[in-house]
């Protein structure tokens, strides 16, 4: 189609204004990733000389490895948890009616407005007065609590989705309820339960500031030990880190698109 | 018939975790109206001395502080996350839109620290930009980017850029394209055709992004903790610092709370200002 | 079997780790296990679990000491069971309960080619000078190096601080941040963004060790004085190990590798340094240099008036308005 | 595929109801989705619920199935009460619009679903389900995942998925209405020669009258949650009991007219300037008055214009429709316009005036305004 | 609606064409959606094309919108080369099949849209939203909003939204394939009233060939993005080129035969066992051997059987229609069933062998297999 000026002006500014934007979006990353090659402790750009030290740093470093034992042990029980709770609350919720459901789902999704750090101050508080203490198993509580509604939203948007028409034909033919949830309910269910997992495990994983207010040096999380990190050496250990950081998650999204394609996961098609 | 299987053993689990909520919650409220006892970490009668606390000007900077970042985030994150949304949505080649998407989803799961870091290590005084901007000789001095609102601003609006671009884009891809069609064969160029009507039937998705921006940036803590580096306080920095480094856990939590039952009046003024709006303007469908 | 020891993360745990502790191995087979943490937040956590004390052995600041000390979260010292207290400097030996394990100075660190020419910081009052305006830092966790200078400069003791308020006031413009932990300070300094800094000697000169041209000043007011202790945790079950790491730590070669490593000042008179360390300003070696370099706040006064100060910097000082 | 005068019915049938309902209802939050209901339906019996859109056949079929619990009334499938029973345990087969097929199973395990819920043997299930699928001739595509399928294999495979089960009433929702013309056309065949093969009690849903009036052995004509006609095609065709069935189920022509004499077979009555004799088929027809008369448009025919007896009538227009034509007439006894078909070359054009003769038997007088809809 | 022979132009129209399509074709991600089409569609004509689903009808359409840019070709309308021209500035108006109306706007606001972009003062474009509305009937909702409208309401505004710009062409995208049978049929008159009245160029897009052959002035029949056959409805029902349209448009009985002889206007051939003589309607006629004959079933009838130069057949069932019942009769001589209507009463029964006369002027003869489709 032949273009106005106008059309091109609208072209060549929207492009521009898009690579401006993408680039806003990369810059951090591309500059952390120069700067992890830096070979002294102290910034330059561009660096004046290159090394491998702060990798090898970052790997041998045990707050990091402890960390991510710490983050991957609590991101797959808490995602668990959250998974059994969630996918439970999201069939209830989208299939009964019973009292004071409207009141227990706001309590469940109430984590999406109150700020993560009254909710890591709240069960801090919960368990010293109980006096319990700073285990694993409260900072796994904390994130379940927090990842909890992405799981019941995403469940629970597979539940809308769902056509009751197959529950209704598998019990004509003889199934019962349990048998009805088992062979046809969970099974066509999985890609909203894949991605309500994913979302918990990833969101768990990254969780920092509800986390810093439970753990204690043994139960430190991953982000915590990297925070630590920050505040004790000013190196740049963490570029490093952020790079490896970086670039599996990246990996990871790119295998998850590959099997789910993220447009339709995150429903922006 | 069994009118309602699984309804008890499905919704036990929840019903523990929301216990637990409810619970902390109390938790909270019930520590706001304790007295602090310095040195003791058990709190001491009720008062309601922590909330005239409160009225100290650096708890009331800490709240101007934290409006003024959740409203330039809010706003800065929108023109930069609508037109990256639509790009994401519109672009005309499918690898163009896999690489928009993924170049805007990969941060989201990067998590607060190692984006912060990375923004400290760009807008650091030897930082990337000022680096780049003396060697070319536009400035010769450096710009302040730490330590200053403008600073964790940035960082900020890079923080939740991703998921306002996520819900933009799916308020965008569920707008017709036959409506936008119609507006073009009725004679409207393309500005036009986008004031009109893609603009409009977004609305909806811009009140459910910004109110999340709201949320997040609230919620923030490393960002302006590490770039604000003390001179920007916020209430999430503040209760970090009262709870953690004096163990003022009363204060603490009145602070939290105060900023919670603040969250709440600001998203429900938000909402039915835009129920107002969106009956002027209508909705998609 | 190990010994627990509660200490300040980062390079300082490093430091006790490749020094003191390997020692300790060495001498008893014993690993030792570190938890880490902020001064104060160790101080209430240690408070949390009076009755299950999580460390053996605890390392703080002399001041913050006086706190266990106070609350009964440290033993007393049988000094008879650490045969290297005989040695020690007596600005070392804070309390019954609480020595001495290397000692360091808050001074002026500055980037040369950053201040105006030829500024040298031969007094404190230099830093007020308004050329300087912007370009200070000072940590924002422990403001009493700059409260009790300023006393100084005003003729007031200590205990009368509040006399010098204006002269703190003054200051304020010359502020551009407050850093939070040392990793802070040491960027805050390596990125130019503020020349100048009430700063650890010791970090100052990790920072030359990484290039950064940093010069350290020791004003004729004297450097303010700290002293890093330790302390037996009470109700340890794990006493005797506790000690033998105390002695392990006074070691004279052990003395001499923390201030080669850190360039901390021995507590110990019997350490042996190289002279270019020796030389140092900052680390002191005779009994002269303890005397005339030294600005020594009290430690239990510094520890009773900490949170005041605490609370009037962040209210007038650090708060923008 | 269906003879008025004889339902398949094999030999050994037990002659009780497959299926009673008695005074079923259903209300949803208030509003009457199907007021209660009384019907027996026969042993291997083909019956079609017809009606418009939201009229309330998915909720009486989902009734029968025990989907939905009933507000009143009690049901019974073979003489046994199965109000309480829960779907699982009433032994029905069902057929949706949408097939729903299992899409994480193939072809066979989706048929085997209800013998294995059944615990049959494995070589019996596997026996049945080739049975099942040689019925519905797809024997060959066992393995195939439903996706793989075209809509009209998918159908048979959701035929031969409730058939396997022999269940003791077949329920279809619709079943074709997502197939194209040609396909749709095949299925209601195949579907019909199963049924009648196997004498198996069909409730069958549609609202498409061409299906309703080619499958079945009777149909049950609904509107607003009630049934308005129940019998057989030509029953319900030729003798509509009321204005709704008559226009609802093939086309009508509504003439305004006035009831001036009735006997028991005939009835005198004038439209406009025309007087006219007839003989209804009812048996109790209204009382003299204002009446309105239907008739089918074949059973009317065009005349020139003036003829004695016919009703003047001018040509609106005429809509070519390949093997006829359409011809809409304006017309002042009408209340809407009158349609007649006629072969497409002989279609007068637009303007012309033309006589419309009804028939003298065969037509209905129905009380004026007597229906609503 | 249609009269064959007097598409209704009116009376200064210019007589070049109003839209000229030259070797426009496209293609998605190297599969054809188009092949390249020459089209000529003359001033104020309704055109409508016909085609089974993903035929590319659609993708024409959005050609001619210049929603899609074509891989070749060029596009005229009114002797414009509109080909490099956007939408906005083609002068176009477009009716779609979910309606697009602007939910956010009122019913008004939606009709003016179109002036409002020409920058129509505010008088003039409130006299002409209202002159629009009124023609279409909805002058008092004015001031509603879409959603408070019906289906066949929201069609309506979507039409005056279209029409109030004075289009050089108007596109409709199966347009009313939402709505149900009686509203579609009432638009249907509507729309083509207002048509006529207004001498609009129309392109019309549909799969349903009742709509089609009863709405157009020529009809373009597509199959796989080719045209196969454009021309009028009579032409397309009574004379397809090709078995595709034969069987697309209308009911259509194959049989298979043998082509012995062939003049310029007569052919012999035989059918089974039957020898017979016709005067196909097709200029080219194909080379003697296996042909496919072709014949509409009201050309055909039904005898007794053995009636000479019939063809025998069975019957093989019989279906209900209400007003007629069709009669399936299975063949040797044809492809697939045979289909003949009779009067509802008149339906022999199932398993009746009977003959079937072929028309001896008027059916076509298809080489064998020439066709896929
Ligand atoms: N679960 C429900 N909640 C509320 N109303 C309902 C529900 N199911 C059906 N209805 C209402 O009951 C009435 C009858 O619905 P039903 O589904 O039986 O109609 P239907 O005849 O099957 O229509 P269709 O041909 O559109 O499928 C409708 O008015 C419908 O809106
Ligand atoms: N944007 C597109 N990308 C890829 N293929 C397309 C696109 N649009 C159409 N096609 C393909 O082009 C072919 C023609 O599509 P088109 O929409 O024109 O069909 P249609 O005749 O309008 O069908 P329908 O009756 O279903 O609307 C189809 O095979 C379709 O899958
Ligand atoms: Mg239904
Ligand atoms: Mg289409």
């Amino acid at each position: 189609m032949k273009k106005s000026p106008l059309d091109h002006l609208l072209d060549w500014s929207g492009r521009i204004l898009l690579t401006l934007i993408l680039g806003f979006v990369l810059l951090p990353f591309i500059v952390v990733l120069i700067a992890s090659f830096n070979d002294s402790a102290i910034l330059s750009f561009p660096p004046k000389s290159w090394s491998l030290r702060w990798y090898a740093n970052a790997i041998e470093y045990r707050d990091f490895g402890k960390g991510l034992v710490n983050s991957l042990k609590i991101a797959a029980i808490g995602a668990t948890f959250a998974m059994i709770a969630g996918a439970g609350f999201a069939y209830v919720l989208n299939r009964y009616e019973f009292s004071l459901k409207t009141l227990l789902n706001s309590i469940l999704m109430s984590p999406l407005i109150i700020p993560n750090f009254t909710i890591g101050l709240g069960l801090l508080i919960l368990s010293t007065a109980a006096s319990l203490p700073r285990s694993i198993w409260l900072v796994i509580g904390v994130h379940v609590i927090i990842v909890l509604p992405f799981v019941v939203r995403s469940v629970y948007v597979s539940l809308q989705n769902f056509e009751r028409r197959y529950e209704q034909a598998a019990e004509s033919l003889g199934a019962a309820p349990l048998r009805v949830l088992l062979t046809i309910t969970l099974p066509l269910l999985v890609p909203g339960l894949v991605s309500g997992a994913l979302f918990a495990v990833i969101l768990s994983f990254n969780e920092f500031t509800a986390s810093l207010f439970v753990v204690n040096q043994r139960t430190q999380t991953f982000p915590v030990a990297m925070y630590n990190y920050v505040r004790e050496y000013a190196d740049p250990t963490l570029a490093a880190v952020s790079v490896i950081y970086v670039i599996v998650v990246a990996a990871l999204l790119l295998v998850v698109h590959k099997f789910f394609r993220l447009e339709k996961v995150l429903n922006v098609e | 018939m069994t009118k309602r299987p699984f309804l008890g053993w499905f919704a036990l689990p929840s019903v523990l975790i929301a216990f637990g909520i409810a619970a902390s919650f109390i938790a909270i409220v019930q520590y706001s109206l304790r007295a602090y006892i310095p040195g003791s970490l058990d709190p001491g009668g009720f008062t309601l001395e922590n909330f005239t606390t409160l009225w100290k000007a650096v708890y009331g900077q800490a709240f101007v502080n934290t409006v003024l970042l959740c409203f330039w985030t809010a706003i800065f994150t929108l023109l930069i996350g609508y037109p990256l949304a639509y790009a994401m949505v519109r672009a005309k080649s499918a690898k163009l839109r896999s690489a928009i998407l993924l170049i805007s989803l990969t941060p989201l799961f990067l998590g607060e620290i190692v984006r912060t870091y990375s923004w400290i290590i760009v807008l650091g005084n030897r930082g990337f930009v000022n680096a780049a901007l003396m060697q070319t000789g536009l400035i010769d001095a450096p710009i302040n980017f730490m330590f200053t609102m403008t600073g964790v601003v940035i960082a900020l609006v890079h923080f939740t850029l991703p998921i306002v671009v996520v819900m933009l884009a799916a308020a965008l891809s569920h707008i017709d394209r036959n409506l936008e069609r119609a507006a073009t064969s009725l004679g409207a160029g393309r500005v036009r055709v986008f004031a009109t009507v893609t603009l409009p039937l977004s609305i909806p998705g811009i009140v459910a992004a910004t109110s999340t921006a709201f949320a997040w940036t609230f919620s923030a803590f490393a960002t302006p903790q590490m770039i604000g580096g003390g001179k920007v306080q916020t209430i999430s920095t503040l209760v970090y610092q009262v709870g953690f480094a004096s163990f003022n856990f009363p204060l603490a939590a009145s602070l939290s709370l105060v900023g919670l039952l603040f969250t709440i009046a600001v998203l429900a003024i938000f909402n039915t200002g835009i129920r107002r709006l969106e009956k002027i303007g209508g909705h998609s469908q | 079997e190990t010994l627990t020891v509660s200490s300040w993360g980062g390079s300082f745990r490093d430091l006790i780790d490749e020094t003191i502790a390997a020692k300790f191995t060495e001498e008893t087979g014993v690993e030792v296990e570190f938890i880490t943490g902020g001064t104060i937040d160790r101080l209430n956590q240690a408070k949390l679990s009076r009755d299950t004390p999580e460390s053996d052995v605890t390392f703080t600041t002399s001041h913050i000491g006086w706190l266990y000390t106070n609350d009964g979260l440290f033993e007393e010292l049988d000094m008879s069971k650490i045969p290297n207290a005989a040695n020690l400097v007596e600005q070392a030996i804070i309390s019954p309960s609480h020595i001495g394990a290397w000692a360091y100075v808050y001074t002026i660190g500055y980037l040369p080619e950053a201040v105006p020419e030829g500024m040298t910081f031969e007094s404190w009052n230099d830093l007020w000078s308004p050329e300087l305006e912007g370009k200070i830092a000072a940590p924002d966790f422990d403001p009493s190096h700059i409260i009790s200078v300023a006393a100084k400069l005003e003729g007031y003791e200590v205990e009368d601080w509040m006399q010098a308020s204006d002269k703190l006031m003054a200051l304020k413009p010359n502020f551009k941040a407050f850093y939070t932990n040392d990793a802070n300070s040491q960027q805050l300094l390596s990125t130019g963004e503020t020349p100048v800094q009430v700063m650890l000697s010791m970090n100052a000169y990790h920072m030359q060790s990484e290039g950064l041209d940093v010069q350290i000043a020791i004003p004729s007011e004297g450097a303010v004085l700290g002293v890093d202790t330790m302390g037996i945790t009470a109700g340890t079950d794990k006493e005797e190990l506790a000690y033998k790491f105390l002695n392990a730590a006074l070691d004279p070669e052990v003395q001499a590798k923390i201030a080669e490593i850190k360039k901390g000042s021995p507590v110990v008179s019997n350490a042996v340094l190289p002279d270019e360390i020796a030389s140092l300003p900052g680390i002191f070696t005779t009994p002269e240099q303890w005397e005339s370099e030294t600005l020594i706040i009290p430690h239990d006064l510094r520890a009773e008036k900490t949170a005041e100060w605490r609370q009037w910097f962040s209210e007038n000082m650090i708060s923008n308005n | 595929m269906s003879n008025e005068n004889s339902p398949s019915v094999p030999p050994n049938t037990p002659q009780h109801p497959a299926v009673q309902i008695d005074g079923v209802g259903k209300s949803f939050a208030g509003t009457v989705a199907l007021e209660p209901v009384w019907l027996k339906i026969r042993q291997g019996e083909f019956l079609t619920l017809l009606g418009p859109s939201g009229c309330g056949k998915t909720t009486l079929l989902n009734l029968i199935a025990g989907f939905l619990e009933a507000d009143s009334g009690e049901l019974f499938i073979n003489k046994d009460l199965v109000t309480q029973v829960p779907p699982h345990q009433r032994e029905i087969g069902i057929v949706f619009q949408n097939y729903a097929l299992f899409p994480h199973m193939t072809v066979a395990q989706n048929v085997g679903y209800g013998l294995r819920t059944r615990r049959v043997s494995k070589e019996e299930t596997a026996e049945r389900v080739r049975e099942a699928l040689a019925l519905v001739k797809l024997e060959d595509f066992a393995d195939r995942k439903p996706n793989q399928l075209s809509g009209g294999q998918q159908q048979r495979v959701a035929l031969a998925r409730a058939l396997v089960i022999r269940p003791k009433v077949l329920l279809l929702d619709e079943p074709f209405s997502a197939l194209d013309r040609n396909l749709r056309t095949a299925m209601q065949v195949e579907l019909k020669e199963i049924q009648t093969r196997l004498g198996l009690t069909t409730v069958f849903v549609t609202h498409d009258q061409s299906e309703a009036l080619s499958m079945s052995d009777r149909i049950a004509v609904m509107s607003r949650g009630q049934i308005r006609q129940i019998g057989s095609p030509t029953d319900i065709y030729d003798r509509p009991q009321n204005q709704f069935v008559s226009t609802f189920v093939g086309d009508a022509n509504l003439f305004t007219a006035t009831l001036v004499e009735r006997s028991e077979t005939t009835a005198r009555l004038t439209i406009g300037e025309t007087a006219l004799q007839l003989e209804p088929y009812q048996t109790d027809l209204p009382d003299p008055g204002p009446v309105t008369l239907f008739a089918r448009p074949e059973q009317c025919r065009l005349t020139q214009a003036g003829q004695p007896g016919t009703i003047p009538a001018t040509v609106a227009l005429t809509v070519y429709q390949g093997s006829y034509a359409e011809v809409h007439l304006d017309c002042a006894a009408a209340d809407n316009r009158v349609m007649q078909r006629v072969p497409a070359n002989e279609a007068p054009s637009r303007g012309t005036t033309v006589g419309i003769a009804l028939p003298t038997q065969g037509p209905a007088i129905y009380s004026l305004n007597g229906e609503a809809q």
